[in-house]
């Protein structure tokens, strides 16, 4: 049987096993093979809360999605074109997500009587015609994995690990990817375990040698590089991104990087990729709890780092009060949190934008900061960095908002010459800020921003605190007006930002029928859905808000160049909220809340309602 | 602290700043000020490089009346604010000044967690038993069944030992001293800032409004040598109008002993040994005023030296600094699998 | 000399001295006796937040204001007709607050060099000319006082601690009110020392007859007693009036009533008052922050109390977290917040409305609590009792917003008859709410609302916790449409509260030009600016928002009614947010943050600035 | 607890759950569970007089898996949730299930002041000295250097002893037992179970995922004999493969000595003691371990009875009922200074 290549602009595939089948691993590895061969990525893993479920259960299923192709990629996909499933609970669990007609490649050993009860089949699915409507490839995988290791005197066990290896073979003859790259990495990685590598390689041949030579195989893909900016690329996780991003500017504005952290799923990687970076001069703190993180990280500002303190949503409500403390104080802070479904514990393993108006206003007094949020895991890099920027610049907290599902997804990232990231400023305190011979804590400079005073440097000795302060000589002071005065300088120090950074740009037309209005990690979905949308010849635009306070100063005048304003959000319209307050304007909402990105099928469809299409 | 500077001369005046001290007239806590002011010029360090630390509390307006850098944080959160300022600048001289509400009850899991990790910041607790600024609520040093605004039927809580708590923890340097004991404090101050590694101090402190007298069976001529004994490295434990009194250890048991009827004498005596790297002598120790008929110690109960977290974490910098190279950033971003697009 | 008597309608008295003056004592029991002859009245304390500043220095100055007449009286009084002042520092700190004409009486003895100096007067302002505006009664009140008990071997100290009842006398003569009253208390309060008893009955007389006889006055005034609503009154203070609520409730619904609170200004009165009341099954819990406040709360709720936990504004900061799992536990649960002025620690003594949309939004996740705002001293019984009410029913937290302004002062309540009070629902697990013998947490009755099973009773064993529950089985589930379900569940039941309260009324005209639309305690101030306004011939009216989540059904239908909306608070305009959202009407503002309550002229000003008066 | 009754016959299944449990094959938990799940019959108290409250963590979902009432909170709040719980219903058997991260880091400050104020709760500290669901941080109970996710070179922190800690606060019963030691693990859990204040278990428990093998030089046959010393009431501290060695005092100072080369007998071994009530004694044994040669105490290191927080608390509240009577709320709010208007 002849095996002819199709080629194709984009492909969906869901690795799916149990938590031990090393789903993970194939996953990342398909990606960085991928990203090399210059096809554009994104990738997207969901695996259970519980850290190693009982095998075969529905619960333990692990898995991880890649989106490619040879067009921009702006998601991990909607739906998998094609699914691998090691066991049937995988099978179960993910074959809700599948549309008719879609690849499955089942590990058919693995559909044994226990599996399939654990997973709760009563019939085998291979055999009981239920998936007629897919085209199902089935492998004895675990079979042929410990064939192909015979007689090399490893254990059972140690064979059927390398499965996921078969996987990566099979699936690279699918869609003609090399097999040098992962080579290599095999030999890297196991460089002490000559054993080791002379099994994987031998097992991950095999798969692709199944591929070429099995008669069941028919289909074969291949993917054109991307058209991509130029430029050196590297794959990145959106937590990743962030702590490179923090480690950038610190470098940048020549500063210690303090980071005080509790770790919190799906935060805690930013404190892993920390801690490693000692030769930065990064101080990673381990903190009791969140309030010693954010409260060391205030007094390490005040002692003249940029300090940062990172966490997910019940992380956030525990720092609010000592964010209140760095408004008070005027002193360089940033926070992040990577959102994940709540309220409360809520589903810490699932994303969600829920923590927005949490950012804004979980405060108490008039507490304003500035509020940032990533739309995509390489824009976590822009989002660190900028954040850093505007808090050393006008000393003040910065709130960085990510997601779950970018924090643990990935994508190709042009990576930047450090040369040409934005200056840094910082006001640190010099004679200048000085009356007579005298320093004052709160004198201000033309931005209103108080000088930085670090101890240990004579004649700038000083004591600020929680207290209101008075203007300019930062005293005590429970003086009315000079309250009033204070409350709305710190408002319109953080409202003035609005000059300093760019203006809100609009994909597609300036005006039009409806404006897709989005924060945050929505952006792929969006995007891929107003492109589709465009193409088919609608008006529709798109604008997604990196700069959530202050906003862009444009943005009131660019709502108003539409007919009607969408604003989908994985909440109950925070966004929305806000921006009905501050513009007035009706703006239709599309909510989504389960944990789950959105398809960007989800948001076609409903501007199609909208626009009356049916 | 790598920045003794020998040729400096300080005086009190040069460590008072220029805001009203606002404490209530006759408030425990002026002596405490004064005496830190006297001591600092004795540490030889530059005035830049103290950090005066506090939570919220009466207490806490401390660093507002010490002419040097200060930070008055919020309720319970001053060790751990004062652990970032230490860890970003470990040649600082970082100071906390803090209530037993501040301290101990918000505070006392950063209070706990501060100690066991030795981080050199030197915890000067205020104890009056109360809290002060919110007008005398019992606080976690209060005694049993203590009558207050938020106990009208008297408390049902055990007071924390707020020494014992502190070598439960392993702090470095636990010590105890009194507002009205000027000598005595300073001397412990001067022992706190030339520590290295965490150290607390524990001082008694009357609150003339709502806790007056606490302590004045310990701090008052009539009654202080019968109730207090000091303890004096390599010295027995001897207390009483008329050095009467002693502790005497029977195996892991101590008895107070008179040394009036002949029976006992001085040599009898347990012998203070500050430096007694076993955390249960100075447990022993810290439990000795639960006893009937016991004095309460004021003094040193242990010091002893081991690396602070700061030493091991610029060690550790160090130490990848030379193994891997002072970081750069170019191959951070670049250090990896990487591709390009032409 | 001849002394006329002047009827008035209304009078503001202000006694101002050092914190050792006992003013707040004097301005006190003013407030009893002016009740006692039937005037309506309004009092409030300010005093420093140094608990015993120096004596002599500005900010060691304690006042105490009054404000009663013959008519309704719904705020302490914008500006002192009278000022009472002890020492310099008082006068010089109050003087801004008199209008022209006003009457100081001072105390001439303390008006000595040194107190001239610590108050910052260069020259005797009682010689300089510069009272010049004012009718300056200047008596020698310490003399007078000690030539009072001169012979009773009283020592210095013990004298001149009396002259607050001198003080008192004279205030007495000069509106016209018995001594029996203070009489009588001096002699309960003093029942143990006969001296004290005899020493300050004579100061307080030697007062009275001082007005009586000396040259200088020629002013007396008396305030016929105040048409209320008939029944037997007392006088509270809002933090009191919480307590009393809270008791109430407790009583009604059979239950303990469990706090768990951490002390904390202006909120510490709460837990003062309920500590007292054992005999009333009352556990309050002085916990080691405000963390262990709440939590100890909610572990009280599930074991079948009702709980509370009070605060103000950064202790509710750190209760965030907590707010969550209460949410998703759906335990019925009260949080109080006094607000103080904010941000960070701030100004703990002052009044701000600055908690408003922390109480809204402050919660990672979406997290919906149901707020409710008191709008003055005796309001804040309904304000608890209606709280436990919903939190009861509802089985969800509730958060009660009240500010410090009202926390302290005092007005008279009309005391209701514990039977009138409306019965208080619990929703109790029982066998019916079992299917097919087993118990599930969270199934529901009609108003959507899950059984309280505690502790203790055979067959209902169960878990919960923070994590997303299965809708009905109560099981940990991370499904994703039954997250969705969860989320629009609990924002449903907590809007649906909104067919359970009364409709939002209008004071005034049902339609007109103005509504001054308010919320918590600017309800004296904005009624009478209001009635002013009306009895001016403006078409103003004034609405009052108690519940402000959800909010009364027919505001939005009441808002259209009205030219232009006024929404005047004491922040930088967080209900103003709220209404423009949910409406999507342009309101007007009117922010005040200064640490003080809204004078009434401020907001009549406004709306005839707005309606173009001049 | 009141509802003590005889009649009840339970077995381990009436307390098994219809979760599943879903701990990583291997995990040190299931041990914990199922001794627990076999003590509580033994109890003689009613099932539904069991509440269960957890924090977060691996160790805290154990209230799902237990047939009882049960909370599953938020990090760290467990014993205040806990504390809640038994306040207003004295007459339950209320428990705590915790690990390391989930009660001495973020619950520290929680966890000090319930054993300071002696709450009726057992609460039993899954301590595995990592951070499990969080998938592999260090925890407050790591050795020093550890290498994990978030030190890639070694931590620079000192672990809590959390028996020391313990002790330091005066809980009322402090305890150690091990997951693989079920015989033991039963009877400590009974221990806590019967103890009417604050009880304190820690139970050595092994992550096979994150940190395997923590405690194999304590709980493997190899090594456990000349590791462990169990500490019995009454008995001398013997240890060793051949009970070859003993722990003895002298004066305040423990040695470690031969019991084979006949200078000394079991007859000069320091005899245990749990209900010594000065908790210097206790504190002594719970230093043991950091001495070198020394063996790792498990069993009860001291137990005491004394009021509990709910026993004083409902006796005020009885107190004050004979003194002003049952609570009214007519008087409340009438008895004052009032005035009609008619
Ligand atoms: C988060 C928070 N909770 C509560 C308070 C109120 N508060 C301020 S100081 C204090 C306790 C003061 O007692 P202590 O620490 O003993 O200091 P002292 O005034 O006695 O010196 C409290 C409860 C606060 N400021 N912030
Ligand atoms: C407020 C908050 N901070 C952080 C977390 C993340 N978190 C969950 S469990 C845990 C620590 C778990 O360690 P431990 O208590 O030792 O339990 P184990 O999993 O080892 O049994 C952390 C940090 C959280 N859920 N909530
Ligand atoms: S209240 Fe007490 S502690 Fe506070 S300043 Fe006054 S006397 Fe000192
Ligand atoms: S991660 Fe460790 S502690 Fe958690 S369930 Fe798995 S083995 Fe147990
Ligand atoms: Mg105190
Ligand atoms: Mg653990």
């Amino acid at each position: 049987m002849e095996k002819q290549i199709k080629e194709v602009k984009r492909i969906t595939i869901r690795f799916a096993g149990d938590s031990g089948d090393g789903m993970q691993l194939a996953g990342n590895i398909f990606g960085d093979t991928t990203a090399l061969v210059g096809n554009d990525l994104s990738t997207l893993p969901d695996y259970p809360s519980e850290i190693r479920a009982p095998a075969g259960t529905l619960y333990g299923v692990s898995g991880f999605q890649l989106h490619f192709g040879s067009k921009e990629i702006y998601t991990p996909g909607d739906q998998p074109d094609v699914l691998v499933a090691m066991n049937p609970a995988a099978l179960k669990v993910n074959l809700r997500d599948l549309y008719h007609g879609a690849i499955i490649i089942v590990n058919s050993d693995s559909f044994d009587q226990k599996n399939l009860q654990l997973a709760g089949f009563e019939t085998n699915p291979l055999e009981d015609g239920s998936l007629a409507n897919y085209q199902v490839i089935s492998v004895p995988i675990t079979t042929l994995t410990i064939r192909a290791l015979e007689g090399m005197g490893l254990s059972m066990k140690e064979m059927t690990r390398c499965k996921n290896f078969f996987v990566l073979g099979l699936t690279y003859w699918m869609f003609d990817r090399p097999l040098e790259p992962t080579i290599n990495w095999i030999h890297k990685k196991f460089a002490k375990n000559p054993k080791m590598i002379e099994a994987n390689e031998k097992v991950l041949k095999a798969g692709y040698f199944f591929g070429d030579t099995a008669e069941i195989f028919t289909m074969r893909f291949t993917i054109k590089p991307a058209q991509l900016e130029k430029g050196v690329y590297r794959n990145v996780m959106g937590n990743e991104a962030l702590a490179l991003g923090f480690v950038a500017a610190a470098r940048k504005a020549n500063l210690k990087l303090f980071q005080g952290s509790y770790p919190i799923t799906p935060a805690s990687e930013i404190l892993h990729e920390l801690s490693a970076l000692r030769n930065f001069d990064v101080i990673t703190f381990q903190a009791e709890d969140e309030i010693a993180g954010i409260t060391t990280a205030i007094g390490a500002a005040f002692g003249g780092a940029l300090a940062i303190t990172t966490t997910s949503g019940p992380g956030l409500s525990l720092k609010t009060e000592a964010m209140g403390l760095a408004v008070m104080a005027e002193l360089p802070l940033v926070i992040v949190d990577v959102q994940r479904a709540g309220p409360s514990t809520g589903m810490p393993t699932k994303t969600e934008q829920g923590d927005l108006l949490q950012a804004m206003f979980g405060r108490n007094g008039e507490a304003p900061i500035p509020v940032i949020a990533a739309k995509s895991p390489a824009d976590c890099f822009y989002a660190a960095y900028e954040a850093s920027r505007i808090a050393l610049k006008y000393m003040t907290p910065v709130i960085v908002l990510s997601e779950g599902y970018i924090a643990q997804g990935s994508e190709p990232w042009r990576i930047p010459e450090p040369v040409e990231l934005q200056t840094i400023e910082t006001n640190f305190a010099s004679e200048e800020d000085k009356k007579d011979g005298k320093f004052y804590p709160y004198v201000r400079n033309e931005l209103n921003v108080r000088p930085w005073a670090v101890p240990g440097i004579a004649g700038f000795e000083h004591r600020i605190g929680g207290l209101e302060k008075k203007h300019i000589t930062g005293d005590v002071s429970s003086e009315p007006t000079n309250h009033e005065f204070m409350v709305k300088l710190r408002d319109q120090k953080i409202q003035n930002i609005a000059n300093d950074i760019p203006l809100q740009d609009v994909f597609g037309e300036q005006e039009g029928d409806v404006l897709v209005l989005g924060w945050g990690g929505t952006f792929g979905a969006i995007r891929d859905a107003v492109i589709r949308l465009i193409e088919k010849g609608y008006k529709v635009s798109h604008a997604q808000l990196f700069y959530l306070n202050p906003m862009p100063k444009n943005l009131g005048e660019i709502l108003k160049r539409f007919k009607r304003i969408l604003i989908p959000e994985l909440n109950l319209g925070q966004l929305a909220f806000i921006i009905r307050s501050r513009f007035l304007v009706d703006v239709e909402q599309l909510n989504k809340i389960q944990g789950l990105p959105f398809r960007s099928s989800e948001i076609e469809n409903k501007v199609l309602k909208m626009l009356g299409a049916k | 602290m790598s920045t003794v500077e020998l040729e400096i001369k300080y005086t009190p005046k040069d460590f008072q700043s220029d805001q009203d001290v606002r404490w209530c007239p006759g408030c425990g806590d002026y002596s405490i000020l004064a005496q830190v002011q006297r001591t600092l010029p004795l540490l030889k360090i530059k005035k830049e490089k103290f950090v005066f630390v506090s939570g919220i509390g009466c207490s806490s307006r401390f660093p507002y009346y010490v002419d040097t850098y200060g930070f008055h944080g919020i309720h319970g959160r001053a060790t751990a604010i004062a652990t970032g300022v230490k860890l970003t600048n470990p040649d600082l001289s970082v100071w906390v000044a803090t209530g037993d509400g501040d301290l101990l009850s918000i505070g006392g899991n950063h209070f706990i967690h501060t100690c066991r990790k030795n981080v050199d910041i030197k915890i000067l607790l205020f104890n009056n038993r109360i809290y002060g600024l919110t007008k005398g609520q019992y606080s976690p040093t209060s005694e049993l069944h203590k009558v207050t605004k938020s106990s009208p039927y008297g408390t049902t809580e055990y007071p924390f030992n707020p020494v014992a708590l502190a070598i439960g923890t392993e702090a470095t340097l636990v010590a105890r001293s009194m507002d009205r004991d000027p000598k005595h404090l300073q001397e412990m101050i001067l022992r706190a800032g030339q520590h290295k590694g965490t150290a607390f101090l524990e001082i008694y402190q009357n609150c003339n409004i709502f806790n007056d007298g606490a302590f004045f069976h310990l701090t008052e001529k009539e009654y202080k040598a019968d109730n207090v004994v000091y303890l004096r490295h390599n010295e027995p434990l001897v207390f009483g109008k008329e050095e009467d009194k002693g502790i005497r250890l029977d195996g892991m048991n101590p008895l107070v002993v008179s040394l009036k009827d002949g029976k006992w004498s001085k040599d009898d005596l347990l012998v203070h040994d500050e430096f007694n790297r076993d955390p249960a002598y100075a447990a022993m120790l810290s439990r000795l005023e639960e006893k009937p008929g016991f004095p309460v110690p004021i003094g040193v109960f242990r010091q002893i030296q081991k690396p602070t977290l700061e030493d091991m974490l610029y060690e550790q910098i160090n130490e990848v600094k030379r193994k891997k190279g002072e970081g750069d950033l170019r191959k951070l971003f670049f250090d990896t699998t990487t591709w390009e697009i032409k």
